[in-house]
């Protein structure tokens, strides 16, 4: 997919079908000024979403990737984003172990209501990411950085040989 | 220099013409792009093919279009896993990628100057056809043909538009039969098996050749043992999974036999002498 | 009486209601024992019990589905039964778990290691005795002695349970506890220390030499789906046959998280893997987490309902960012 | 047979430092615990002494590589859609230098299937014909070793190109096949006649130290008269885990699978290593399976290579007795044990 180089960053968003489809629909109707950079994948249920989905799109180059569902409490199909949020708390926490920014990932909640609130989510996170840059993939270490850290492992089974 | 035969690229082809049989089965027609390589194309009845969904993989499947009508190269796949799906989804000006031949042929020389019985079920049927209609274009070569061919029910039916030749022609004997009655069938009712026996026809100087479901195929031999048919005068194709088609990748070997290449086409006879593991 | 011995005699009891009982018997050489499935009273003899069963029997359990098995376990190892149980992936009524006090296991890429500064190849392993806290090793006529303490298992080092978690026949004296309160884990240590760009060389340095052989899935008692796994799944297509780091730690990352909160940390991964990769760190980067979430270990009671399967209406540790 | 030459050891880098300006050249380093072969870089001193935990199979045969690239063309209102198929067969000059002979000589295994007459593989050949086998004489043999079972021996030549054997100061170095005499012209190499007979007894030695081999010439009639006998292929697959570290490390195994990787629109259809052991292997879209169990693969992995392989090439043993199956199983399955196994029960 063309990207414009410089401009625009690769971010992905996964969004609930019930609340936050419907508020990035409700700023787009309200026409509040929103950074572009984001393609949406629009989803049943914040529950629906496999943490490797995240995963996956990361390892494989994605400059950022957001979720968003519905408030905890209004979930469309009652407890989705409950379970959601445990998973999503979790990949959070593992991206760094990978050698992946966990600024690069994030997930909230917006209804479809929330159109403004949309237009913030998305502004901050999109900042967020033009600050970070465009992502490094694992087959593009630097030879340098990769002779660095290969020099520190002794040899040996272990990772603090 | 020309570039060695590379035997894993395909030959770009484009669909003439698909015809849905049943609900799962399609028939495509297919031309080398490259006329020349369709001119000089050659194979045998019972040599396969690996059709090719470029992007989604390869599956094999019998060219069941006689050597004798090269107009086009005819395969029907049945839908069943992630190649057959995206194929069922071509159609006409589609293009496709088609490796060929591969495998062994039915021994047709064999057969000449014997009485022929067809034993086809489902879309076991395609494998047969090749042959059949092979024979139908150089009648004079064989002796009494006979078709039996059974399907679960009429609409399971593949080929139903040639059906009405095969049972007009006087020269040769069809009898269709279906699991189960059906409203408006006209032909036999019962398990192929069982019509078979009934049809009961004579060992003496004949080739049985048969190809459908495993199940079906285990009492087809049963009954044609039955009849008194010996080993060496049983034929039939064996399908397994295949990857190369030219007997490297090691997935379709019974023991030392690679379906691929030594197959798919065996006697009974030569069954019997494999491991037991199809 | 022995412990081995007294496992025998329980086993050859219990061993005519039982299809078989998997165990540990001597392997190849004598560095390397084996599993061991005793299906007739003969086999019994064979069994082993020591710092050299270093695989985790668990993860033969759920082939035996409908069957009535008998297993040995060391202490972790019984941690992955109890995990299978949480996960009624197994049925108590079919499992007979035989166990007794552990000492700890050996790790062998570290015998390897320490033959190698001696300059001798574990593959000229002749003898291998084991007393109290000295494991001696006598390769191409050379007897090298090495604490237990220096070659054992990571996971031995802070292991907090020597004993196993659940069994219907534990034999002999309970092992004692590892003494003083376990050290954080070395392999974390270092990668913590580590800068995130320093974390991504790292593992694009180990994993290039990944050959996608599945045994560190395969060896995984917790990976129960084995035959069906998304790894080699064409739809979805999960992962591609491209041989690039990519890939291969994205199996990783499928492993590490398909085992968040059922991981027991058995460390099988890890010493299946024929290439030496320290895969175990993800998952143990992943245990820290859901401890520290939820204050929850895997294995440990029948009962206990895994993190990712429920929820609280207020997670007590999860902090949502404000906008 | 050229004479034997000689090179001291601090010499090596010299030579490689030459081979390396040619082509690539593949040595066996250290990396995290293993031995792999990697191109050789004068800072990272190259492994000779044990066997690579990987063998240098992927120097012919990669993990994975490109068979052709498609494209589509969408149909425009004039034109058909139209279809791309551009194949890649050539293959990258290379100098595998300090395997054992059992990684060489596996290839001659693979030589007489993807060599074959009715259809020879292009890719293979190219890479097989662009690659020279530079390898290391053992000295020293491990527990897995059984290169004697199968016909061959610590010093075995065939398969290489030029044979090098650990001597006193340095390394006795041998031409074998005409291409590896060319090989051999460089001025860190020296007249070895002084050394030949240290190098033979260091050949001697090692091959002495391997012991007598077991009978097994029996073992293809044998595993084909066991093939219905389930019981017996339980027994010997119970501890087998089915993963495919065995066939991956196997410098013999030349299985493969072909996928295609891309998107709707363009791609790669790619081939790469394939193990026997794995469930997918021989599943059928219908779903049938015609070796459902870790028992029947490893039946066929054991009867390819003791008995259907010989079967069909001469009583070639589609091993090379590395070991590298016993000693990287996660479960020490035993090869040789299942093979002796299978001659004694067929004996009765």
């Amino acid at each position: 997919m063309p990207v414009l180089t410089g401009k625009e960053l690769r971010i992905v968003g996964f969004l609930c079908n019930w609340c936050s489809y419907g508020g990035a629909d409700t700023a787009g109707v309200g026409r509040f000024n929103q950074p572009t950079d984001l393609r949406i994948i629009r989803v049943p249920c914040s529950g629906r979403i496999d943490p490797l989905f995240i995963a996956k799109t990361l390892i494989n180059g994605a400059d950022g990737v957001l979720v968003s569902g519905c408030h905890p409490r209004d979930c469309h199909y009652a407890e989705g984003n409950f379970y959601a949020r445990r998973r999503l708390e979790v990949l959070k926490r593992f991206l760094p172990i990978l050698g992946i920014d966990p600024a690069r990932f994030d997930y909230t909640w917006v209804s479809a209501s929330e159109g403004q609130r949309w237009q913030k989510v998305v502004t901050v996170f999109t900042e967020q990411i033009h600050a970070l840059g465009p992502a490094t993939r694992h087959e593009n270490v630097s030879p340098e950085l990769l002779a660095k850290v290969a020099s520190a492992i002794q040899g040996g089974n272990r990772v603090a040989a | 220099m020309t570039d060695p035969f590379n035997p894993y690229l395909p030959e770009v082809a484009t669909i003439l013409e698909t015809v849905q049989e049943t609900h799962n089965i399609k028939t495509f027609r297919v031309r080398f792009d490259d006329e020349a390589k369709m001119k000089a194309f050659k194979f045998e009845p019972g040599q396969v093919g690996q059709l090719s969904a470029p992007g989604i993989g390869e599956s094999t499947f019998v060219i069941n279009s006689p050597p004798t009508r090269m107009d086009y190269l005819q395969f029907s796949v049945m839908r069943a896993g992630e190649v057959t799906a995206k194929l069922h989804t071509l159609t006409a000006g589609d293009k496709v990628g088609v490796r060929a031949p591969l495998g062994n042929a039915f021994p047709v020389a064999d057969m000449k100057g014997k009485d022929i019985v067809f034993v086809g079920g489902g879309i076991g049927m395609a494998p047969l056809r090749t042959l059949f209609l092979y024979m139908l274009d150089n009648r004079a070569d064989f002796g009494k043909i006979r078709l039996l061919y059974g399907a679960r029910s009429p609409l399971d039916m593949a080929f139903s538009a040639e059906l009405p030749e095969w049972t007009g022609r006087s020269d040769i004997e069809t009898t269709l039969t279906i699991d189960r009655e059906a409203e408006g069938w006209e032909h036999k009712v019962g398990l192929i098996p069982n019509v078979l026996l009934e049809m009961a026809p004579k060992p003496e100087n004949c080739v049985a050749i048969t190809c459908g479901p495993p199940i079906m195929i285990k009492f087809t031999l049963e009954a044609l043992k039955k009849l008194g048919f010996a080993d060496e005068q049983i034929v039939t194709t064996l399908e397994k999974r295949m990857k190369c088609g030219i007997g490297i990748c090691g997935r379709c070997n019974i023991g030392t036999s690679y379906v691929c290449v030594d197959g798919p086409v065996y006697t009974y006879a030569q069954l019997k002498q494999l491991p037991n593991e199809l | 009486m022995s412990r081995l011995d007294a496992l025998k005699t329980r086993i050859k009891e219990a061993l005519p209601g039982l299809e078989c009982v998997i165990g540990w018997q001597k392997g190849y050489d004598a560095l390397h024992n084996t599993p061991l499935f005793i299906r007739g009273e003969a086999d019994v003899d064979k069994l082993e019990w020591g710092a050299l069963n270093v695989h985790n029997p668990a993860v033969y359990l759920p082939s035996f589905a409908g069957k009535k098995v008998g297993v040995v376990v060391k202490g972790c190892d019984s941690r992955s039964v109890v995990e299978l149980l949480q996960e009624k992936l197994i049925d108590r009524d079919n499992v007979v778990i035989f166990s007794a006090g552990c000492d700890g296991v050996v790790d062998i890429a570290k015998v390897r290691a320490k033959l190698a500064a001696a300059g001798l190849s574990a593959g000229n392993a002749e003898k291998v005795t084991v007393d109290g806290k000295t494991v001696t090793v006598t390769a191409a006529g050379k007897a090298v002695s090495m604490p237990l303490a220096e070659v054992a298992a990571d996971k031995c080092l802070r292991c907090q349970f020597p004993n196993a978690v659940l069994a219907d026949a534990f034999v002999g004296d309970p092992a004692p506890q590892v003494q003083a309160a376990p050290a954080a884990d070395a392999d974390l240590a270092a990668l913590d220390a580590m800068s995130v760009p320093e974390r991504m060389a790292f593992w694009r340095y180990h994993m290039d030499r990944c050959i996608r052989c599945y045994a560190c899935r395969n060896a995984c008692p917790m990976c129960v789906c084995r035959d069906h796994c998304i790894a080699q799944s064409r739809e979805p297509h999960w992962l591609s046959q491209e041989d690039s780091v990519t890939e291969k730690l994205m199996f990783q990352v499928v492993h590490a998280m398909h085992l968040a909160g059922r991981c027991t940390e058995c460390g099988e991964c890890q010493r299946a893997c024929p290439m030496d990769i320290p895969v175990l760190a993800l998952k143990k980067h992943l245990n820290r987490t859901i401890h520290d979430l939820f204050n929850y270990q895997a294995g440990v009671d029948v009962a206990a309902i895994p993190p990712l399967l429920q929820f609280k209406l207020e997670e007590d540790n999860i902090k949502e960012r404000s906008w | 047979m050229a004479a034997v030459k000689y090179i001291p050891r601090e010499k090596l880098p010299e030579w490689l430092k030459a081979l390396a300006a040619q082509s690539r050249v593949l040595v066996p380093v250290e990396e995290g615990g293993s031995v792999v072969f990697r191109q050789y870089d004068p800072a990272r001193a190259p492994v000779f002494g044990s066997d690579a935990t990987a063998p240098p199979k992927g120097a012919v045969f990669p993990a994975s590589q490109e068979l052709f690239s498609y494209a589509y063309g969408k149909a425009g209102e004039e034109n058909a859609p139209t279809l791309k198929l551009d194949p890649k067969t050539e293959a990258t000059p290379t100098v595998v230098f300090g395997s054992k002979p059992c990684g060489a000589r596996g290839f001659l295994i693979f030589d007489r299937v993807y060599m074959g007459k009715k259809f020879p593989d292009p890719y293979y050949i190219a890479a097989r014909e662009a690659t020279v086998f530079v390898t290391m004489a053992c000295a020293t043999v491990e527990n897995t070793c059984f290169c004697h079972w199968v016909g061959s021996g610590p010093a075995d030549a065939a398969g290489s190109d030029v044979l090098l054997t650990p001597v006193e100061g340095g390394y006795t170095v041998e031409a074998v096949s005409e291409k590896g005499a060319k090989f051999l012209d460089n001025p860190a190499l020296t007249d070895g006649a002084a050394k030949a007979a240290e190098a033979e007894a260091v050949k001697k030695a090692s091959r002495e130290a391997l012991g007598e081999a077991p009978d097994i010439a029996t073992s293809p009639a044998a595993l084909l008269s066991l093939f219905d006998d389930m019981e017996f292929w339980r027994d010997q697959s119970d501890k087998c885990v089915s993963c495919g570290a065995c066939t991956y490390l196997c410098p013999t195994c030349y299985c493969f699978s072909i996928t295609d990787e891309g998107t709707g629109t363009a791609g790669r259809r790619m081939r790469s290593w394939d193990a026997c052991m794995h469930f997918q292997f021989t599943l059928e879209a219908s779903g049938h399976n015609p070796r459902p169990t870790k028992a029947h693969r490893l039946k066929n992995r054991v009867g390819h290579k003791f008995s259907y392989y010989p079967t069909l090439h001469d009583g070639l043993i589609a091993c090379c007795g590395c070991g590298r199956c016993v000693k990287s199983c996660p479960v020490s399955v035993d090869i040789r044990e299942i093979v002796q196994n299978a001659v004694a029960k067929a004996k009765g």
